[in-house]
């Protein structure tokens, strides 16, 4: 299945874009899910920040199981305020 | 109760008419600044960027276990986004409640939440022109 | 650091602008507001007298002992005095600080301590035209 | 020794006036010139409310002793804010 994954700030730097398409299969983790945006951005590998994860716009462990069609995101820890 | 980003200039008395009430006996703003220095390094502006999609759902949730929590009349708040140069707001809240105590933890409540969970970041670009993202 | 006490309208806006400092990350500002119930009553507005001579130097004791407990940038502080109506400020309060708890801090110290001290008193005058200090 | 004493609020309602002066002893404590006070106002002992006094614009407490020439003020609890 296909995952549009959104990119932000330091995390879209790196990967030089602001949104792609990782496959995964059907009801993989979002473990899976990082493994292969690690796979395709080394640099994503190497970084020392947490990586946190939405889905359909709600934080989201990286135990959770994607669905078709969910709406992902990948950042840095937060720092507004 | 409302959440918002905006680009523009944030207009703090407009900000507090719209969170006044006949029920209230105390309003608690809070103001973020940028400060000149941050970690040893001289600031000459901040970025601001945020998951637009998510961040005004997620200050909602925040404000709304406020308003669970706590005994208040309203809050309201807004996140300015963009450039931002020293001593500008980058964010306000404002809450409105009977007793002063109460408006005091809510708001406090509020920002805490919203360094922890809102979706936003701060690039910060030095004096010597330096970009670093936090 | 200023002290004073009007009859006009509190300008919040002005006092913000006055306590932003290059060197804060936060603002706090603390508003009294007139409410429309009192113990049961229905009040129509209110009345603020103070001893005039007195209460300046009394708030400026206050803030100055705000200022050399908390770390903290800055705070002014407007009263108002004579009559108001619903909604509107009598109090107007504003920290700024490099960090944030450090203002809610001096801010609800700051409010805490004018109620106990500040030589204020108020009038109020319910729907029915009662009198009654408080 | 006359001393000049100021009422504020309630207790100005009570007195009927904002200002008067009081005969005291040279060096009188404060609690003296409130004796005198309620003898003059009746009204005065008989309000449930504390009576708090300043000295030249400073809390004073009802052991201070009096100069000649001091700024004495009396009024209920306050209430601003």
């Amino acid at each position: 299945m296909k995952i549009v994954v959104r990119y932000f700030a330091l995390f879209r730097d790196i990967t030089g874009t602001d949104q792609d398409t990782i496959v995964v299969d059907e009801g993989a983790p979002i473990s899976d899910l990082l493994v292969r945006i690690r796979d395709k951005y080394p640099d994503m590998g190497r970084t020392k920040r947490d990586v946190l994860v939405s889905v359909n716009r709600n934080f989201a462990s990286h135990e959770l199981q994607l669905k078709d069609g969910d709406e992902v995101a990948i950042f840095p820890p937060v720092s507004g305020g | 109760m409302k959440c918002s980003v905006q680009r523009r200039k944030i207009d703090i008395d407009e900000l507090i008419e719209i969170t006044r009430n006949p029920e209230a006996g105390a309003i608690v703003v809070f103001l973020g600044t940028v400060r000149k220095n941050s970690e040893d390094k001289e600031i000459q502006w901040l970025f601001y960027e945020a998951y637009e999609e998510m961040v005004v759902e997620e200050l909602d949730r925040i404000v709304k276990e406020a308003m669970d929590k706590f005994h208040i009349t309203d809050i309201n708040l807004i996140h300015r986004l963009g450039r931002l140069g020293i001593k500008e707001d980058s964010v306000a809240i404002c809450v409105s409640s009977p007793h002063r105590a109460e408006a005091f933890r809510a708001c406090q409540f509020v920002i805490d939440e919203v360094k922890t969970r809102a979706p936003i970041w701060k690039m910060d670009i030095t004096a010597d022109g330096e970009k670093a993202w936090h």
